[in-house]
């Protein structure tokens, strides 16, 4: 690095210290004189709960309430997945070949520690309608699963994805937005469930998303591991 | 002060400093991780003032989780990035890509 | 839509439709491109010539688009306009037939004349604009066309005369658009009327109207070529010769010119400009420009420059016209219009002939070349008697009525101008007429290439004969109906007698 | 208009924001083959649903939709004006020329895959961002949007590529998180994240102005506003052609509308004037500084990128103009800043297709590489003519509506330095687009060889090129919907 670039790196921290320092004072001092809001949404959450479907306040605001927010994330996460394969395959990547020799310690553990996981992960989805828990938690307990077979050499994505994989990356979206959209194709507005049913079509919404979104995880993961030699 | 409010001070300080090093730091592996931060701060700023009254609020929760999500995506884009300009030219920056 | 106000359209669209077909024309279809433009110039003439008769008539002919809230799209066909629309339709079909045989052969001519259609369909636009917006639409449009024209040889020369070009012209539109926004910021949409709009505002926004006025001569002037703004006019003589009589006669000086013209008359009233003491400064200008622009003619050689020179001089004419107040000045101002056009576009015609035939370029290699190639040669003696106002040409007639309008506008000391500038014509172009018919030829022409059965291919010739006749012809049946003279007789009372 | 009448009654707001969400899920799942199949009809259907939207808001006036049938503050509502009815417009106009260029544009090149399910996440992305009243649902569109821009910029590879797309990301998620913390503010203060719910509620005080600043910076970084240019030049000049056209035209445009809807329906109570000329005035700079480095390039594309960095400073003249100076001028700067807007949408995307059949068919990236090309693709350099004219602001063309009204703003609002401004920039931005047409009108070096380019490619830029003339005839028709329904 010359001296000039230096000197401009020596200047570029003094100048951003003196301005995250006065950011910080400032945010501080705009918390401590903020107002309190005069109405509050978390008792809207309360009154309405009843009629979303599921017990859960932060379910009922993520998968119905503000599923709008939700269904859009799930877009976001898939155009991580997206953006990952367009890099590899644009390197033109082969995929990482199967670790050759994985220890008998691991394939045992994977053969004892996978099912388990999948249980929980299942137990994850079925607790988030009424605590802490639901899609993505159980997702991302899936795509644990699916690192450690990768690791143990069990299982080797294709690139680029094989129309299954595919299918179940984007199996959760489809769902969700098919949900979605037959409200308003019935004459209701986009997401609005039937009152009636709220509560299985969250649950399937969160059972095909934490299938997708684990798979998506895992793509992600597949993505950001060394990329195999051209 | 209350509970709330002590998290949303906690939240200023860890933006102040994520931005800091998003900034400051050259290195992607800094950068991507002073977002984490940053993010992480921003999260505890939106939930803690969210419940300064005592009661939580799950509105923000919620926002939180999808904030989260977000972030991981983001995360996992910038690290195959990241990964992708080291094994192509050996970069740890993006100075050194120029 | 009626057919009164389609017709000002349809004379757009003539132009428009030639420009962009040609554009998508095989470069080889040479008859098709050919029987195109001068079928396009001559339909042109004919529309032109019934609205001239209509106009005559006082048939109303106006089509009219809102462009933008309260801001419309006009255009109208009045005396005025039609002056500078019949020159210009004129001039375009012979320019066109010059242009076809001065290209013969040589590449990128779908290009050329595309442009060149476009060219003439931004000088039709601004003939024809109803209101200062138009105007400038067109006005703007009219740089933009003649850009492809002057680097069309793609040399240096060319292209450096291009960026000039540019630079000068869109500096100009930019000043201009300043001064109109300025103008419709205060006035709302500024329609050109007879005797100007702007005379029922009040004194305290003399001062504004002022420096607005000034802003528009600024702009306008550049592209007429008024001192201290005419400095791409010599330099654009890169261009091919077809495209200098474009510059110099047909379109964009005349351009700057007209705007002028309208500015003064139709904007902001001939009377309400002299009250605000804006037309003395605006006649010194251009008696600057007259004594400059023909003093520098005076030491060029090179003959286009000389033109060139002579053409800065020439156009502030026009402009002295319009600064002088009275309807003798005017006539005098609005018939140069027509006279300048005819006369440069001859002179630069024989220019381009003498350079396609015998590869002359600068006045000192013009000896004996009145013997070589007489036809062309007494084309250029008569246009240069014209200019230098020698009586019966149409040089007289302008040069006459401008005196007269001086005298009576008692500003004397511009008929000492136009005498002075006339002596100074007369030193400029009488070298040359005695070089090319009383010296003898000194050695081999520069680059003889021998065009045709004639001295020159006959589209080259053509041309400057009949624009030599109109030069004399103008003069001698000045008093005739529908005389460029008369038109401007009828243009001056019913802006003088409203 | 008789014929508009069958869909007076259809539910277009939804259905802009889901129908690239469909697409794009085909896309991804059918693969590349029946994807670019797919596209156009995909296209056409989005511009008629945007047709009709506008349709309806001139009619009917500004459309409301909470989703799922929960009215704010609990739910999240979709909100479309005449500004957002221009604003998707404009989107789906430029996309539809783009997307055919694509279709043909990428056909060559097997490695890249993952155009259209991307492309079709960012019309997804802009759509949700127009669309959305709700500022937290709005943190979600900005960061969908800026994930499948760098999706896109990366498309073809390539270490310089990439660097670029690593730029944006950081960027923008900066840019992000600092609008969300402005978020997390006001939600905080007020406990609601409904535009309209909120605005009433903001009071100057610290916090409000605080959270003003931090969500207008983060969206400054976005827009690429100078000082915060400093990712746009590489990624949009060095992502494949059809991607920078959409960067460029359309992504920039996202976060500089939600910067407009929150200034002028969310923070009307709490902006400064000060505050507007600031931003003009890093607008200006934007201008110069943008237009000087466009002159100094030697690569094509780069100079069209910093061309947009320059172009984007006009879009910021109207802040100054709209912020407390009177209904005359801000009816016209906010008319001007619109128009700038979509003008340069359909100039700059003309331009970068252009450029991009200009680099296709010389196998180079300068500037000097293209001399003697107006003899060979005449459409292709005709089409850049015409889109710099457009940004040059000369008439007869959108871009010289959207000057002339800043200018009558300026001129109303008595702040006539923005005048130098504006005309000043037209003539740098006439200098930068000379250099490139000045060389095409060169004769062509001996023995230089072009490529042909395919019809597609050359008549989509073309088109873009008319459309951005054209809106100079049509302005009254995007003004009245944009004037006559702001409520």
């Amino acid at each position: 690095m010359t001296a000039p670039a230096l000197r401009t790196s020596a200047l570029l921290r003094i100048v951003t210290r003196v301005a995250v320092t006065l950011l910080a004072v400032a945010l501080a001092t705009a918390m401590l004189d903020l107002p309190s809001p005069t109405t509050s949404l978390a008792q809207t959450v309360q009154q309405h709960l009843g009629d979303s479907g599921v017990r859960h306040p932060v379910t009922a605001v993520l998968l119905n309430f503000r599923a709008y927010d939700t269904l859009l994330e799930i877009a976001v996460l898939l155009l991580a997945v997206l953006g990952g394969l367009a890099l590899r395959l644009a390197a033109g990547d082969s995929p990482m070949p199967a670790a050759a020799s994985a220890s008998p310690v691991l394939a045992g553990l994977v053969h004892l520690l996978v099912p388990l996981i999948v249980l929980l992960a299942g137990y994850l989805l079925w607790a988030g309608a009424h605590r802490p828990g639901g899609a993505f938690q159980a997702g991302a307990v899936l795509a644990a699963a699916g690192v450690l077979l990768r690791l143990a050499g069990r299982w080797t994505p294709l690139l680029p994805p094989s129309a299954l994989a595919r299918g179940g990356l984007l199996i959760g979206f489809i769902v969700f937005l098919t949900v979605a959209l037959s409200a308003l194709l019935t004459g209701g507005v986009l997401l609005e469930y039937p009152r009636t049913w709220a509560s299985e079509l969250i649950l399937l919404i969160e059972a095909v998303l934490s299938v997708s979104i684990g798979l998506m995880l895992l793509s992600l993961f597949s993505g950001a591991t060394a990329p195999g030699r051209r | 002060m209350s509970g709330g409010l002590l998290y949303a001070f906690t939240g200023a300080s860890l933006v102040a400093l994520g931005l800091y090093a998003l900034i400051v730091y050259a290195h992607l592996l800094r950068k991507i991780l002073a977002f984490n931060v940053m993010g992480s701060g921003v999260f505890l700023v939106l939930v803690g003032l969210a419940q300064r009254a005592g009661a939580a609020d799950p509105v923000p929760q919620a926002m939180v989780l999808t904030g989260i999500v977000v972030a991981v995506s983001a995360t996992a884009l910038a690290l195959a990035l990241m990964r992708r300009l080291f094994t192509d030219s050996g970069a740890t920056t993006l100075d050194e890509t120029d | 839509m009626s057919l009164s106000e389609a017709f000002p359209l349809l004379v757009l669209a003539v132009s428009l439709g030639t420009g962009v077909v040609i554009f998508f024309l095989a470069e080889r279809r040479r008859r098709l491109r050919s029987a195109l433009n001068l079928g396009g110039a001559t339909l042109k003439l004919v529309l032109v010539g019934v609205m001239l008769w209509g106009v005559f008539g006082q048939q109303h002919y106006e089509t009219r688009y809102e462009l933008l809230p309260g801001i419309d799209f006009a255009l109208r066909a009045d005396a005025l306009g039609m002056l500078f629309i019949t020159l210009s339709a004129v001039l375009w079909l012979l320019t066109t037939l010059y242009a076809i045989g001065y290209l013969e052969g040589s590449p990128h001519r779908s290009r050329f004349f595309g442009f060149f259609s476009l060219c003439i369909t931004a000088t039709t636009g601004i003939a024809l604009a109803g209101n200062l917006l138009t105007f400038f639409l067109f006005y703007e449009l009219l740089t933009l066309s003649t850009y492809p024209l002057v680097v069309h040889r793609g040399t240096d020369k060319a292209l450096h005369a291009g960026k000039i070009y540019l630079a000068y012209t869109l500096a100009g539109g930019a000043v201009l658009l300043v001064g109109i926004a300025w103008l419709y910021s205060l006035a709302g949409n500024v329609e050109f009327t007879q005797g100007g709009v702007l005379s029922q505002f009040p004194p305290g926004h003399h001062a504004a109207l002022a420096t607005i006025f000034v802003l528009l001569i600024a702009g306008l002037g550049v592209k007429a070529a008024l001192v201290p703004l005419h400095g791409w006019l010599p330099a654009a003589m890169a261009a091919p010769a077809p495209v200098s009589a474009l510059l110099h006669a047909v379109a964009v000086v005349k351009a700057g010119a007209f705007g002028i013209v309208r500015v003064v008359y139709n904007v902001y009233g001939i009377e309400f400009a002299a009250d605000l003491g804006l037309l003395v400064p605006l006649a010194i200008v251009a008696c600057v420009t007259i004594l400059y622009g023909s003093l520098r003619a005076l030491v060029q050689d090179d003959l286009k420059k000389r033109l060139a020179f002579s053409t800065v001089s020439q156009v502030s004419y026009i402009i002295v016209g319009v600064a002088v107040f009275g309807p003798i000045g005017t006539i005098g101002g609005l018939v140069h219009l027509v006279h300048q056009g005819i006369m440069k576009v001859t002179l630069f015609f024989c220019a381009g002939n003498l350079a396609e035939t015998l590869g002359v370029h600068h006045v000192s290699e013009m000896n004996g070349v009145g013997r070589r190639m007489p036809w062309t040669m007494a084309a250029f003696t008569v246009a240069a008697f014209g200019l230098i106002g020698v009586p019966p040409m149409a040089g007289f007639i302008s040069k006459w009525y401008l005196g007269l309008g001086a005298l009576a506008a008692h500003m004397p000391w511009v008929l000492g101008v136009l005498v002075a500038s006339s002596l100074l014509n007369a030193a400029y172009l009488l070298p040359i007429l005695h070089a090319a018919w009383f010296k003898p030829q000194e050695g081999p022409w520069p680059v003889e290439t021998p065009r045709g059965r004639f001295e020159t291919d006959w589209r080259l010739l053509g041309p400057p004969l009949v624009t030599a006749l109109l030069t004399v012809g103008a003069g001698l049946l000045a008093a005739m109906p529908f005389s460029p003279l008369d038109w401007a007789k009828l243009i001056a009372a019913r802006e003088y007698l409203r | 208009m008789a014929g508009m009448q069958a869909f007076v009654g259809v539910d277009t707001l939804p259905w802009l924001i889901a129908l690239p969400l469909i697409f794009a899920s085909a896309s991804f799942l059918l693969g590349p083959r029946a994807a670019r199949a797919i596209a156009p009809a995909g296209l056409v259907i989005g511009l008629l649903a945007a047709v009709v939207l506008a349709w309806q808001v001139a009619a009917g006036g500004s459309q409301r939709q909470a989703l799922g049938g929960w009215a704010p503050p609990l739910g999240i509502e979709l909100y479309a004006d005449g500004l957002t009815a221009l604003m998707l417009l404009m989107t789906a106009v430029v996309v539809l020329p783009v997307g055919l260029y694509a279709r043909v544009y990428f056909e060559r090149q097997p490695g890249v895959a993952g155009f259209w399910p991307l492309t079709w996440f960012l019309i997804g992305a802009m759509n949700a961002l127009y669309l959305s009243a709700d500022i937290f649902n709005l943190y979600v569109t900005l960061e969908l949007l800026g994930l499948a821009a760098v999706g896109l910029i990366i498309l073809t590879g390539g270490v310089q590529t990439i660097a670029a797309g690593m730029r944006y990301l950081l960027a923008a998620l900066a840019g992000s998180l600092l609008y969300l913390l402005g978020v997390a503010l006001l939600y905080g203060a007020h406990g609601t994240l409904a535009i309209a719910l909120l605005a009433p509620l903001l009071a100057p005080a610290p916090y409000a102005g605080l959270a003003a600043a931090l969500m207008v910076v983060g969206l400054l970084v976005k827009s690429a506003l100078f000082p915060l240019h400093f990712w746009l030049p590489p990624a949009h000049g060095g992502a494949a052609a059809p991607v920078s056209a959409l960067l460029s035209a359309l992504v920039i445009k996202a976060s500089f509308y939600l910067l407009l809807r929150l200034w002028l329906d969310l923070f009307g109570t709490i902006s400064t004037a000060a505050a507007g000329q600031l931003l003009g005035w890093l607008g200006a700079a934007a201008i110069l500084w943008g237009s000087v480095l466009a002159l100094r390039q030697e690569k094509l594309k780069m100079l069209v990128a910093y061309s947009t960095v320059a172009q984007i400073g006009y879009l910021f003249l109207l802040f100054p103009l709209v912020t407390h100076t009177g209904a005359g001028a801000a009816t016209s700067a906010l008319a001007g800043g619109v128009m700038q807007a979509l003008s340069h949408a359909a100039a700059k995307s003309a331009m970068f297709l252009a450029v991009g059949n200009m680099i296709l068919s010389s196998a180079r990236d300068d500037i000097a590489s293209i001399d003697g090309l107006s003899a060979r693709h005449p459409t292709s350099l005709f089409a850049f003519a015409m889109a710099g004219v457009s940004l040059m602001g000369l008439p007869p063309s959108g871009g010289f509506v959207a000057k002339w009204l800043l200018l009558q703003a300026a001129l109303v609002a008595g702040q006539w330095w923005w005048i130098g401004v504006i005309i000043g920039g037209g003539l740098l931005t006439a200098a930068y687009v000379l250099q490139v047409l000045r060389c095409a009108f060169m004769p062509a070096p001996r023995g230089k060889i072009f490529q042909p380019v395919p019809r597609t490619l050359e008549f989509s830029a073309l088109a873009l090129a008319v459309v951005s003339l054209a809106l100079g005839f049509v302005a009254t028709g995007p003004l009245a919907l944009l004037t006559g329904h702001r409520s």
